[in-house]
C-alpha cells in the first residue's frame, strides 16, 4: 500500500510539474506563436491586399468581440495614418468553410480588397480563386456594407466561370463581413487610432 | 563501462546510429525525410528531446519508483515534446507546419524512450548528456543523409539547388511512400555491407 | 497555468490511481524473475527482438526460449544483470550449446528427386522434405547460413557438425531448422530431457528404462574416445560402473544386429568397458554442473534411485541431502547384491565420484525413526524425494518359518553385505526364482555350504531371473528343484530347521500373467535334508516412514505397499514428495531405478521452478517404442561372432567373493563397437555398403 | 452515409495508416515476421486504436478545448493511451486469459506504436466529429491490419528466396513494404 501512494504520488507531482512549465512556456510563448501562425495562415492574404502599407498588419492588430466570437482586426497604416482593416469571415463552399479577408477602408467603408485564407475547393476550378485577381478586384471599391451578389442572382458581381458555388461563396463572406463591420463599426474606430505606424 | 565521455558521444555516430545499427524509430524517418530541411529539423527536434530526456531521467533516476518508471519517463518525454512544439510554433512555424503530426509523435519514437531507459536510468548526468547528444546527432546525420538521397533523386534539387542536370527526369516516388520504404532498406543493405568485418 | 497545473494534476492521479487499483484487482501471479528480467529491458516496447513487447522477451527469456541478450537496446551491463538473475536458476546462465542429433547423413532413402531450391525451409515445405525419415537432417545446411559464428559446417556424411568452441548458443541455427535436428540447449536441459517421439532414437535408447544415448557412446568407443563415451552415459546414467556389472540390459533385446546377426551387440558390456577405463585410469573425469539455484532437497534413500535422482538434481544445480537407513551408501547395489558380482570397492570409488559433486549425506539414520516429515520441512528442504526401496521380504506363510535357520533373501544378502557373520549350516534351500534367490544361491556356494538346492514352484522357463545367472548358477554346481511349493519347515528338537518338506506340482491352465499357474499334485509331500532355508520370493516398501501425525499419512500407496506417484513425473498425492525405485514400482531393475530417479529429478525441478509438473510433451515414457524403427529385416547385415564376455574359471570363483566377470579387453572392446549398426530411426549402417537401407 | 463509405475506403486503402502516412512501422516491420503474430498484433491494434480514439476524442473535446489548454494535447494522449494499454492488459490478462493470450501479448507493443497515438492526433487535427473519429479509427486501425497480414504473407514467401547477405530480414523487408506500398498508390483513383 505505502509503495502504491509513493508510485501515485511520484505519478501526480511529476505530471503536475509538468503541466506547470509547459503551462508557463505557453503564457511566454502564446503571443509569438499567435503572431506566428497569423503571419503564417492569415499573412499572406493579408500581405496581398495591405501590399503598400507602412507597418505589420499582422503585428499591429486588435481584437473585438462580435456576437459570441473573438475577432482579429488587422491594421494597415498609409503614411503614418491607421486608414484601414481586415478581418476574416467565413462561408460555405464547394468543399467545406470557406475564409476570405476582407480589408475595409475605416474613414470610406469602401471595400479595399478581398483574399482567401482558407479553403478546400476542387483543385483547377474553385481552387482558382487563390490567384483569379481579376475577380476578386470586382469587390475593390464598393462599399462593405449591403449584400454582395454574383451576377446570376442578381447582383453586380461576374462569377468565375465554372466556379459559381466558389464564387458565391466569396460574395456571402463579404456580405458577412459587412454585417460585422456594421455592428461594430464605432469600435473599430476607436480602435485603430491607437495604431500611429 | 569503461568508456569515456567522448567514446559515449561517438558510439552514437558510427556503432549505434540509429535507424541504421539501432533499427527504431522508423516512421518519422520514412515519414518527414522527403526534404533535407525537414530531415535535419526532424533531428534537431529529436535531439533536443534526447538531450534533455537523458539529463532529466538521469537526475531523477534516484527518485522514482521502478514499476511506474516508464509512465515517469513519457511525461518526462512528452513534457519536453511540447516544449519543442511551442517553441517551433513561435520561432519556425514553417516546419511545425511541415512535420505536422511527427512532432507530438516524437514521444512515441523508441530511440528516446530506450535511451532514458537503457542508458539514462543507470548512469551520471554527463554520460547521459553525452549519449543522448551522439545518439541525437546520429539520428540527425541518418536522416539527413537519407532525405538528401530522397530530395536529390526524387525532384532533381537539393535544398532548393539544382544538383542533376535539368535533362534530369526525377523519380517522383521516391519523395512518396514506397521510395521512402525502399531508400531506407536499400541505404540499410548499404550499411550492412559498409559494417561487415 | 492553473488549468495546466490541475489538468495534469488529475490527469496523472487518475491514471496513477487507476493503474495502482488496476494492479491489485487484476493481480495474476507470474514468475518474480520475469519482473526482475523485464526491469532490465528497455521498456520501450519497439518490438525489435521480434518479440510482442518487453514483458513477452522477459517471458521468453525467463522460460529459456530467448538468450539474455534479446533486448537490442540495453547495453551489457543490464544484458550480464539479466544473466545474473537467471543465472540463479538452472537454465541460461550455462552455456548453450549446439548439439546435431541427426548422425544419418544420406542413410535414410529419397522419396522423391527434389531440384528445387538449395535450402532446408524450401525442401520442407514440400511434404516435409524427401528423405523417408520425417525427422532427419535434410543436408541443405540452412543452419550453416544461419551461424553468424562460424561454428556450423556440413561434414562429410552431409549433416551439419559443430565446432563447440566456436558456438556460443546463440540458437539462430535451431530456429532456421525445419526439423529438430539442431537442438540448442543447455546442459540441464539435456540431463532432464525425456525421450520423445520426435527425437533422434535408435531401438536400443527407445528401450533404455534409462534411455541413455547408445549409438553415441558406442560411436565414442570405436573412436577411441572413451572420455566423452563416459560423459555420454552420465548424461543419463550415473551409475556405470554398476550398472555395467549388473544390468540385465533390455536395451540388447531390440538391438537390429541381433535381427539378422546371431547375437545382439553387447552393450552393456561396452558400458563396463568405458566405465572400466575411467575407473582403472584413478583419474576422475570432471563432471560439469550448472550454477548454484539455492533450493534444498531431501533424498531419502541413497541406493540407485536416490543416488541417480540426488546426482541429476545436484548437474541442474539444486542442493542435495541423501538420507539414509543403512550404515553405507548404495542401497541394493550394496545390501542386495553380492560382492562377486559388484565389488564394494568398485561401488564405494563410484558413489564416491556421485557425492563429490557436492552432495551432503547421512548414513544410519532412519525415516519414522530419526527424522520425519515434519523434520525435513522444517529443516528447510523445498522438496522431498523418497527412494525407499522394497526391503520387507515377502513371508512364505508356511509353519516353521520362524525357526533358526530361517532366514529371508533381503535379510541374508544384506547381512552379508554388511560383513556381518551369518549363522548357516552345511545343506541349503532357497526358496524362489528371482534374481535374489539366485544371488542368495551363488552366495551360499561361495560361503562354503556343501549342498545348494534351489527350489521354485514351476519350471525354469518361469523362472523371473537373468537368464546369465542362471546359468552361472547351474555352473556353480546349484542343484534347482522346480515344481515345488514349500509345505512346511521341519524342525528338529534345537528349534532349529532339519529339513523342507515341499508339494510336487504340476502345471495347469496359464493364468492371467500367461505362466502356466502350477497346481499341487496329492500326497507328493517330499522332504529336503537341508539345516538352513532362505526365501527369496518377492519384496514390497517398508512402510515404516508413515509416520502417524504428518502428511506422510496423506500420502497415497497402492495395494502394493509401493508409494503412489504419477510415473511420469513421478509425483505423489502431497505436491512436494516425490518417488521412483523399487518403493515406487516394487521391485525392479536397477537401470529403471536410475531412469526413475532421473524422472523424479526432472519433475522436482519442475516443482522447484514453480512450472506445472507435467510429462514432457510428447515423450515416450514407459519404454513405448516408435513402431517405424522396429525392423522385421535388416538388410545389409552379415554375421559377426560376439566377443564373449571373459569370466572366472568355476573352480576358482566358487571359492571367493571376487568379481567373476571380467571386462573386455580393449582390442576386443573396439571390435565389439564396431559390430554396432550406428542406428537411428530408420538408418544404420550395413555392414555392405551397397545394400544400403 | 456517403461520407462515411468515403471516409471508410480513404482511411483503410488510399491513406492507409502504414503505407501512405508512415506510421506504425517498428511494429509493422517487428511482428510481420510470422503470420500467427500479424494476426494477433492486427487483432490487439484494432481494439486498442478504436478504445483509444473514443477516449482521447472525449478529452480533447471536454477538457482540452474547454479548459483552452490544447498545447497539452501530447502529454494528455500519451499517459492516457499508455495507461488504457497497460489497464487493458492486466485486465485481459486476468479476466479473460484466453482472449490475453491471442491478443493481450501485443499490447504492451502498443504503447509506442505511433499509429494509435498518430490517429488520435489526426481525428482532432481533421475536426472529425465522435461518430467520423469512431469511423475513421476503426477503419486506420482495419488499414494497419490489413497491410501487416498481407505484408507478412508476403515475407513469409520471402524467407524462401536467395537474399544476398546484406540485404537480409530488415533491410528487403523495407524493400518489400515499398514494393506493396507501391501497389496501394494504386487506389488513389478510387475517390
Amino acid at each position: 500500500m505505502r509503495e502504491m501512494i509513493k508510485m501515485v504520488v511520484v505519478l501526480v507531482v511529476l505530471s503536475s510539474l509538468s503541466g506547470g512549465v509547459l503551462g508557463a512556456l505557453k503564457n511566454a510563448t502564446e503571443e509569438r506563436i499567435d503572431n506566428q501562425v497569423l503571419k503564417f495562415v492569415k499573412g499572406p492574404a493579408i500581405e496581398s491586399i495591405f501590399k503598400e502599407a507602412d507597418n505589420d498588419p499582422v503585428a499591429d492588430r486588435f481584437s473585438l468581440t462580435v456576437g459570441e466570437q473573438e475577432k482579429n482586426f488587422f491594421v494597415a497604416v498609409y503614411d503614418g495614418n491607421p486608414k484601414a482593416v481586415a478581418f476574416e469571415t467565413f462561408a460555405s463552399g464547394f468543399g467545406g468553410d470557406m475564409g476570405v479577408m476582407v480589408a475595409v477602408d475605416v474613414e470610406t467603408d469602401e471595400i479595399i480588397g478581398v483574399s482567401v485564407t482558407t479553403h478546400n475547393e476542387t483543385p483547377g476550378i474553385g481552387a482558382t480563386i487563390e490567384t483569379n485577381e481579376d475577380f476578386k478586384k470586382q469587390f475593390s471599391g464598393k462599399p462593405i456594407i449591403g449584400d454582395h451578389k454574383v451576377k446570376d442572382d442578381g447582383g453586380e458581381i461576374t462569377a468565375m466561370s465554372g466556379a459559381t458555388v466558389t464564387s458565391r461563396a466569396t460574395c456571402k463572406a463579404v456580405s458577412r463581413a459587412g454585417d460585422i463591420y456594421e455592428q461594430v463599426k464605432s469600435q473599430i474606430r476607436d480602435q485603430v487610432k491607437n495604431f500611429t505606424g | 563501462m569503461a568508456k569515456t565521455i567522448g567514446q559515449e558521444f561517438v558510439k552514437g555516430l558510427w556503432e549505434e546510429i540509429p535507424p541504421f545499427r539501432l533499427v527504431l524509430g522508423l516512421c518519422p524517418t520514412l515519414a518527414v525525410t522527403k526534404s533535407v530541411e525537414n530531415g535535419i529539423g526532424m533531428g534537431v527536434a529529436t535531439t533536443f528531446v534526447l538531450v534533455c530526456a537523458n539529463m532529466l531521467v538521469s537526475i531523477l533516476s534516484g527518485v522514482i519508483p521502478s514499476k511506474i518508471r516508464i509512465a515517469c519517463f513519457i511525461i518526462i518525454i512528452a513534457t519536453f515534446v511540447t516544449v519543442v512544439e511551442l517553441m517551433m510554433q513561435a520561432y519556425a512555424y514553417q516546419l511545425f507546419l511541415n512535420l505536422g503530426i511527427f512532432i507530438p509523435l516524437i514521444v512515441v519514437n523508441c530511440i528516446v524512450l530506450g535511451r532514458s531507459e537503457a542508458f539514462a536510468s543507470k548512469n551520471k548526468l554527463v554520460p547521459s548528456l553525452a549519449d543522448g547528444l551522439g545518439i541525437g546527432l546520429g539520428y540527425t546525420l541518418s536522416l539527413t543523409v537519407i532525405s538528401a538521397v530522397r530530395e536529390s533523386l526524387g525532384t532533381g534539387k537539393l535544398m532548393g539547388a539544382q544538383v542533376f542536370p535539368s535533362s534530369f527526369e526525377p523519380f517522383a516516388f521516391m519523395v512518396e511512400a514506397p521510395g521512402a520504404f525502399i531508400c531506407l532498406g536499400l541505404l540499410l543493405c548499404i550499411m550492412n555491407i559498409i559494417g561487415k568485418k | 497555468m492553473i488549468e495546466a497545473i490541475l489538468f495534469t494534476l488529475g490527469l496523472g492521479g487518475v491514471c496513477g490511481v487507476a493503474l495502482s487499483v488496476a494492479s491489485k484487482v487484476f493481480y495474476v501471479y507470474e514468475d518474480p524473475r520475469i519482473a526482475k528480467v523485464e526491469g532490465l529491458l528497455a521498456g520501450a516496447n519497439c518490438g525489435g527482438c521480434g518479440y510482442a513487447g518487453c514483458s513477452s522477451a522477459a517471458v521468453a527469456v525467463v522460460n529459456g526460449d530467448a538468450p539474455p541478450n534479446v533486448c537490442i537496446l540495453v547495453g551489457p551491463e543490464n544484458v550480464s544483470a539479466i544473466a545474473a538473475i537467471m543465472g540463479s536458476e538452472a537454465g541460461t546462465a550455462e552455456p548453450l550449446k549446439s548439439y546435431n542429433n541427426c548422425q544419418g547423413g544420406h542413410r535414410a532413402t529419397d522419396r522423391f528427386v527434389y531440384q528445387g531450391l538449395n535450402q532446408c525451409s524450401a525442401v520442407s515445405a514440400l511434404y516435409g522434405g524427401k528423405r523417408d525419415c520425417q525427422i532427419g537432417c535434410l543436408g541443405f545446411g540452412d543452419c550453416v547460413n544461419a551461424c553468424k559464428f562460424d561454428a556450423l559446417r556440413i561434414g562429410p556424411n552431409g549433416y551439419p557438425i559443430v565446432d563447440k568452441n566456436k558456438c556460443v548458443g546463440c540458437g539462430a541455427c535451431e530456429r532456421v531448422c525445419p526439423k529438430s535436428i539442431i537442438e540448442v540447449r543447455t546442459m540441464s536441459q539435456r540431463l532432464l530431457h525425456l525421450n520423445t517421439e520426435d527425437d533422434a532414437l535408435a531401438p536400443c535408447q527407445q528401450t533404455c528404462p534409462a534411455e541413455i544415448d547408445i549409438p553415441r557412446y558406442v560411436t565414442h568407443i570405436r573412436e577411441g574416445e572413451y572420455d566423452s563415451a563416459v560423459d555420454t552415459i552420465r548424461e543419463r546414467n550415473p551409475l556405470l560402473l554398476a550398472c555395467g556389472r549388473v544390468c540385465p540390459h533390455p536395451c540388447e533385446e531390440f538391438c537390429r544386429r541381433s535381427i539378422e546377426d546371431e547375437e545382439a551387440v553387447s552393450i552393456n558390456q561396452l558400458k563396463r568397458f568405458a566405465a572400466d577405463m575411467e575407473m582403472n585410469t584413478g583419474k576422475r573425469l570432471p563432471i560439469s554442473k550448472a550454477p548454484d539455484t539455492g533450493k534444498q532437497v531431501a533424498v531419502v534413500g541413497g541406493g540407485p534411485a536416490g543416488l541417480s535422482c540426488a546426482y541429476f538434481l545436484r548437474r541442474v544445480g539444486h542442493n542435495v541431502t541423501i538420507f539414509e537407513a543403512m550404515p553405507k551408501l548404495g542401497g541394493m547395489l550394496r545390501y542386495g547384491i553380492p560382492e562377486y558380482r559388484l565389488p564394494k570397492a568398485v561401488l564405494d570409488w563410484e558413489i564416491e565420484g556421485i557425492l563429490n559433486l557436492g552432495i551432503d549425506h547421512h548414513t544410519n539414520v532412519k525415516m519414522g525413526l530419526d527424522f520425519d516429515l515434519g523434520s525435513l520441512v522444517g529443516g528447510g528442504f523445498d522438496a522431498i524425494f523418497m527412494g525407499v526401496g522394497a526391503w520387507k521380504d515377502y513371508k512364505l506363510k508356511i509353519p516353521g518359518e520362524n525357526l533358526t535357520g530361517c532366514f529371508t533373501g533381503i535379510n541374508f544378502l544384506s547381512a552379508i553385505g554388511n560383513q556381518e557373520k551369518v549363522d548357516i549350516g552345511k545343506r541349503a534351500a532357497v526358496i524362489g526364482g528371482g534374481n535374489t534367490a539366485i544371488d542368495c544361491v551363488r552366495t551360499l556356494i561361495r560361503m562354503g555350504v556343501e549342498k545348494v538346492y534351489l527350489v521354485y514352484r514351476r519350471t525354469r522357463k518361469e523362472m523371473p531371473a537373468n537368464d546369465v545367472e542362471i546359468v552361472a548358477a547351474e555352473h556353480e554346481g546349484v542343484e534347482f528343484v522346480f515344481l515345488a511349493a514349500p509345505n512346511k519347515v521341519i524342525e528338529d528338537e534345537n528349534n532349529s530347521v532339519a529339513g523342507l518338506e515341499y508339494l510336487q506340482m504340476e502345471l495347469g491352465e496359464p493364468d492371467a500373467s500367461g505362466r502356466r499357474r502350477p497346481v499341487p499334485v496329492e500326497g507328493s509331500e517330499t522332504v529336503l535334508d537341508v539345516d538352513t532355508i532362505i526365501t527369496a520370493i518377492g519384496q514390497s516398501p517398508d512402510t515404516a516412514f508413515r509416520t502417524p501425525g504428518t502428511r506422510m499419512e496423506e500420502l497415497n500407496l497402492t495395494r502394493w505397499d509401493t508409494i503412489d506417484v504419477n510415473p511420469d513425473t513421478c509425483q505423489s498425492n502431497v505436491p512436494y514428495i516425490f518417488a521412483a525405485g523399487d518403493g515406487a514400482t516394487g521391485p525392479a531393475l536397477v537401470v529403471d531405478a536410475i531412469g526413475g530417479g532421473r524422472r523424479a529429478a526432472r519433475g522436482i525441478d519442475l516443482f522447484l521452478k514453480g512450472k506445472p509438473v507435467t510429462a514432457q510433451n510428447r515423450a515416450l515414457l514407459s519404454q513405448r517404442h516408435i513402431p517405424e524403427s522396429i525392423f522385421t529385416s535388416v538388410p545389409g547385415v552379415g554375421k559377426t561372432k560376439r566377443k564373449p564376455m571373459p569370466e572366472l574359471p568355476v573352480q576358482e570363483r566358487i571359492h571367493s567373493f571376487i568379481e567373476a566377470d571380467l571386462v573386455l579387453a580393449e582390442p576386443d572392446a573396439l571390435e565389439e563397437a564396431g559390430r554396432c549398426l550406428n542406428c537411428c530411426r530408420l538408418c544404420y549402417n550395413p555392414d555392405n555398403p551397397r545394400n544400403a537401407a | 452515409m456517403g461520407d462515411y463509405t468515403v471516409l471508410i475506403i480513404s482511411s483503410i486503402l488510399i491513406n492507409n495508416i502504414v503505407l501512405a502516412q508512415y506510421l506504425g512501422i517498428c511494429p509493422f516491420i517487428g511482428t510481420s515476421k510470422k503470420m500467427e503474430t500479424a494476426t494477433g498484433m492486427a487483432g490487439a491494434v484494432v481494439f486498442v486504436m478504436t478504445l483509444a480514439a473514443i477516449i482521447t476524442w472525449t478529452i480533447d473535446t471536454y477538457f482540452l478545448k474547454t479548459l483552452d489548454i490544447e498545447f497539452l494535447r501530447t502529454i494528455a494522449f500519451i499517459l492516457v493511451i499508455a495507461s488504457l494499454v497497460q489497464f487493458v492488459e492486466m485486465f485481459l490478462k486476468k479476466s479473460i486469459p484466453a482472449l490475453y493470450a491471442g491478443l493481450g501479448i501485443f499490447l504492451p507493443l502498443i504503447t509506442t506504436n505511433c499509429a494509435v497515438m498518430g490517429v488520435c492526433l489526426i481525428n482532432i487535427k481533421e475536426e472529425y466529429n465522435f461518430l467520423q473519429a469512431l469511423t475513421s479509427s476503426i477503419s486506420y486501425a482495419i488499414g494497419f491490419g490489413l497491410a501487416l497480414v498481407l505484408f507478412a504473407g508476403v515475407r513469409e514467401r520471402v524467407i524462401l528466396g536467395r537474399v544476398p547477405r546484406p540485404l537480409q530480414d530488415t533491410s528487403i523487408g523495407l524493400v518489400t513494404a515499398g514494393m506493396l506500398a507501391l501497389a496501394f498508390i494504386g487506389f488513389r483513383g478510387l475517390v
